[in-house]
């Protein structure tokens, strides 16, 4: 059935002929990947890439003034632009780092120790993953920051009134939020957090972890002081991600870590540092990674996002629709806006179970408290099951869960 | 499609200790008590013991968990249920060894703890059937310290 | 000629077509790579490896309960098995980072904020890589330690004497040194710096960058307390690296980066961490490249250390012998115990046009100072040029060096 | 083999400048100097020059660098001598933008400034060839501070 409700300029069939792993099979059933959030499938093109780099041009990056390694060197600093163009952002405020948890922590412990003084809050709200929550209580641990967490409504939304409230001792300098929440789908409204982060005389940092795979963020637009993603959920390889600054931000900020590359000179008494964002990223860094990183951004580019959201909002309305069809089923979230992730609980069933018998169906959910076990506390719920799509998910995928969820209460005789 | 077939974790046993624990519950007099606890999913498994001539005589567990940790922690407590203490951890290795390898004991006091085996294909549910018999040693071992001091 | 040299047991042959980068052309000619201390080149398997890992059993690791989570986690757990059997360490004492950088800087600021006072004393030596003295020197200006810098002999060993003088105070706490220079080959006599360190009260860490790749390493033999090396040099991926430390100390090391996989559990107040290793591997890991390191190490461990060794002693050998026979050319470093990097100066003529000469001729050397920018002052050059081998290097790619050496001394007209 | 070719870099107009510059030396007065230093490679340029009727009448460099950047230097007070500030910057501009593209620029004044092109090739070398000019451009701002503080 899902074939012909797609729209025209989204063929879904080639679409998953991209992504090789799509064709194994599990516990001898039809592989159905509903857990893209956490990681998604990776396609041919930047498989190929990283392959190729390896097995042509590879040799370490900027040290090197042979052949092989002026390549590599040339590709790196490409992927460098194609993320650049892809936030529009300039390549000076492109740091590449190895995941959103790491570009989170290098932002605290060095915006952080440097800019925020001991009086100065930070606020995340009751919605962060783990990322960005733990950094900041660390720091708050070790420099005596004042950490605040703004509410979420009953609905899963940044509640503003609360966010006055944090906010009205004028002592806040940072808002580190999530672009879109990986539990609740909620988008946040950036750009009016932005706006209401600098009326108040605060920096905003984004954990695009989420968002970015099914949007096109513009953070000129936004008017973002850091933005965070990592490659691997924006099917791109794993050990590599994004860390956005504006670059009067990180000119003023102090290196992360020390080593070759970051440096400008070094003596056994001082050194002085590299301009950003050499500054940022020290030793050899993750150079077929990031390569792959910029195939991956080809590829979405390729299909466009207005393509992607429009594909997403559809996957998502359905299961949303179809899970409410199901006795004892219920979803988490009731955003406005809101993408690709659905958290339900099943009732009287865990979710670990709920998960351990989809999978013997070949049908892969996450279950758990996905990395925000504040949130999930604030829900009142031990755990849940999570469905998540990717570019390659159907609408038949969204049936077969369904199918597997009735199957599940079979065994548990509901 | 048959998801419960015998040599599988969902089977009926199991699935009945889950929906129907025999020794679900808490004992007011005990002799021995510890919480075993997996943030990670918020499993959650407290258990009671009473003794009768140095040998557990009732075992009451309240879980809060998933259809494994629940029958884990039930069938826990008919293997349990007659044991001496240094028997218990012998029992306890023998069942986490089991969990790891797949392999069935041969051991007449198994029991029907042979039913968890299959959690052994599931590496991130070996914590599900494990957290009970954490919590049991944990349990023997307060009441020897409380022995000992 | 070199073929019938090699001894029985190492057929370069099949080693190098194991690597496919070998037959590629740079300029037109026959490329001969002679940098792989920066970065060393990778064989079909962990390609192969990597690519199989994508396209058939990828998905995050760790938190998922479905079967290519589960297998995933298992092919990364597996890597980290044989990574800890490799250094004969346990598996508690392997912790994933990005490369021997980060692996320092963790060190640095976990190790060295948590178990160094401001008024104790950190030693490392004037052959150390940048990775190895400016994470140093940004702990001294952060936490106040005090930094001692011990000498080397001219003939590029480490100077006892010295060792001694900058170890009288009772100080020092801690002497990170590297295993191998990258400049001078020189080996340093790793276990009888940790009895010298251990008897006198500090702890040591090893820079097993160069060293790990040409030697077997046994950290229990060795008595290491903290040893570090990367991933891309060992003919594995880029981005991913190794640091082991011994348990204990681990376990009484704080957290570096917070976020998913290094929590135990967390709330809005507080959080807890997990024990080592998963304390220090914040995040979604570098799962592939991980896996793919697994490989590499398999791989070396095919040919076997033993062969790898006498394989280098005779490429290392040969070079110095021939470049010897070249006027105008000085190699540095006169180790006794040396490994397979070999720097040298043409007279008259700058390591930059050395370098991009031999290019224009396929052969693929570093210039500059090699991140090592201190000693390159204590040795009272500016720059050098540096050939360094892998196992797929051969006697004729030498020669081939020692006749483009010539040639660019000709367009000198030297 | 023959490395060095028309089109290659280390052409002989590019050796000969480097065997043999002939800007080279130390000015001891002079109405501006700089230095430019790249500490990854250890290069250095200073530069010295003296004013004749509003144009730069003498160049000196001391370089301490590797062919392309002693070249570089020399090639660039061929140049240079004979230019007000103003156009100094313009050529400069065009000097670096031909490092970058590798197009040789149509202007009269290039002189034999395109010899470098080559150098576009090699982006590790890019600084090597630059350097001179950015020692140039900041000995030319110091001045124009001098008057107009
Ligand atoms: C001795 C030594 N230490 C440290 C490093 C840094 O390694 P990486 O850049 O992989 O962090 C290197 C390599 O460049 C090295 O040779
Ligand atoms: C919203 C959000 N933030 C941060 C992260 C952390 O990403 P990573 O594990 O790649 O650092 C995730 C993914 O797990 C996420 O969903």
């Amino acid at each position: 059935m899902s074939a012909a409700v797609h729209q025209v300029g989204f063929d879904i069939e080639r679409i998953r002929a991209d992504f090789p792993i799509l064709t194994e099979r599990v516990h001898g059933k039809k592989l159905v990947f509903l857990d893209s959030a956490a990681s998604a499938q990776k396609p041919r093109s930047v498989i190929d890439t990283m392959v190729r780099t390896m097995e042509t041009r590879y040799a370490n990056v900027h040290r090197g003034l042979h052949w092989l390694s002026e390549r590599c060197s040339d590709d790196y600093e490409a992927a460098r632009d194609k993320v650049a163009a892809f936030l529009n952002a300039a390549r000076e405020e492109i740091i590449f780092v190895r995941n959103t948890t790491e570009g989170i922590n290098l932002v605290a412990q060095t915006y952080g120790r440097s800019a925020l003084k001991p009086s100065d809050a930070v606020v995340v709200s009751e919605m962060e993953h783990h990322a960005n929550l733990v950094p900041w209580q660390m720091l708050r641990d070790q420099h005596g920051i004042d950490l605040r967490i703004v509410k979420i409504t009953d609905a899963g939304d940044v509640d503003f009134d609360d966010l006055e409230r944090v906010f009205t001792d004028g002592r806040v300098r940072l808002l580190a939020i999530t672009h879109m929440s990986n539990v609740l789908g909620t988008y946040t409204p950036v750009a009016r957090l932005a706006a209401f982060a600098h009326e108040r005389g605060a920096k905003i940092l984004l954990d695009g972890a989420q968002a970015v795979v099914h949007r096109a963020v513009d953070v000129k637009a936004i008017d973002a002081d850091f933005y965070v993603f990592s490659g691997h959920k924006l099917y791109g390889p794993s050990g590599i991600g994004v860390l956005f600054g504006k670059y009067a931000l990180l000119e003023a900020m102090p290196p992360f870590m020390g080593g070759g590359e970051m440096i400008r000179s070094v003596s056994f008494a001082t050194s002085t540092w590299a301009d950003p964002p050499f500054r940022f990223e020290a030793g050899t860094p993750a150079i077929v990674e990031a390569i792959g990183l910029g195939a991956a951004i080809d590829y979405v580019d390729s299909i466009g996002f207005d393509a992607i959201s429009a594909h997403e909002r559809r996957l998502t309305d359905h299961a949303l629709a179809t899970l409410a069809t199901i006795d004892g089923v219920t979803t988490l979230g009731r955003a406005q806006d809101r993408g690709g992730v659905v958290a339900f609980t099943l009732e009287g069933i865990h979710a670990h179970d709920v998960a351990t018998l989809l999978d013997k169906q070949g049908i892969a959910v996450r279950a758990g408290h996905h990395c925000a076990e504040p949130l999930t506390r604030r829900l009142g719920v031990e755990s849940t099951a999570r469905a998540s799509f990717g570019v390659y998910t159907t609408l038949d995928e969204i049936d077969a869960l369904a199918v597997g969820l009735r199957r599940v209460q079979q065994v548990f005789g509901r | 499609m048959n998801i419960a077939t015998t040599e599988d974790l969902y089977q009926s046993l199991i699935m009945d200790r889950a929906r129907s624990p025999r020794h679900a519950g808490r004992l007011d007099e005990f002799d021995a008590e510890a919480e075993g606890d997996n943030p990670m999913c918020g499993d959650r498994v407290h258990v009671r013991l009473r003794r009768e001539g140095g040998k557990i005589g009732i075992l009451c567990h309240e879980t809060r968990g998933c259809a494994i940790c629940i029958s884990a922690a039930d069938l826990m407590g008919d293997a349990a249920i007659g044991k001496a203490d240094t028997e218990i951890h012998d029992l306890a290795d023998a069942f986490e060894a089991m969990i790891v390898t797949g392999v069935i004991p041969d051991r007449l006091d198994f029991l029907d703890l042979r039913a968890l085996a299959g959690v052994h294909a599931y590496r991130s549910r070996h914590r599900c059937a494990t957290l009970p018999w954490q919590a049991l040693r944990a349990a023997i071992g307060k009441t020897m310290e409380l022995r000992h001091g």
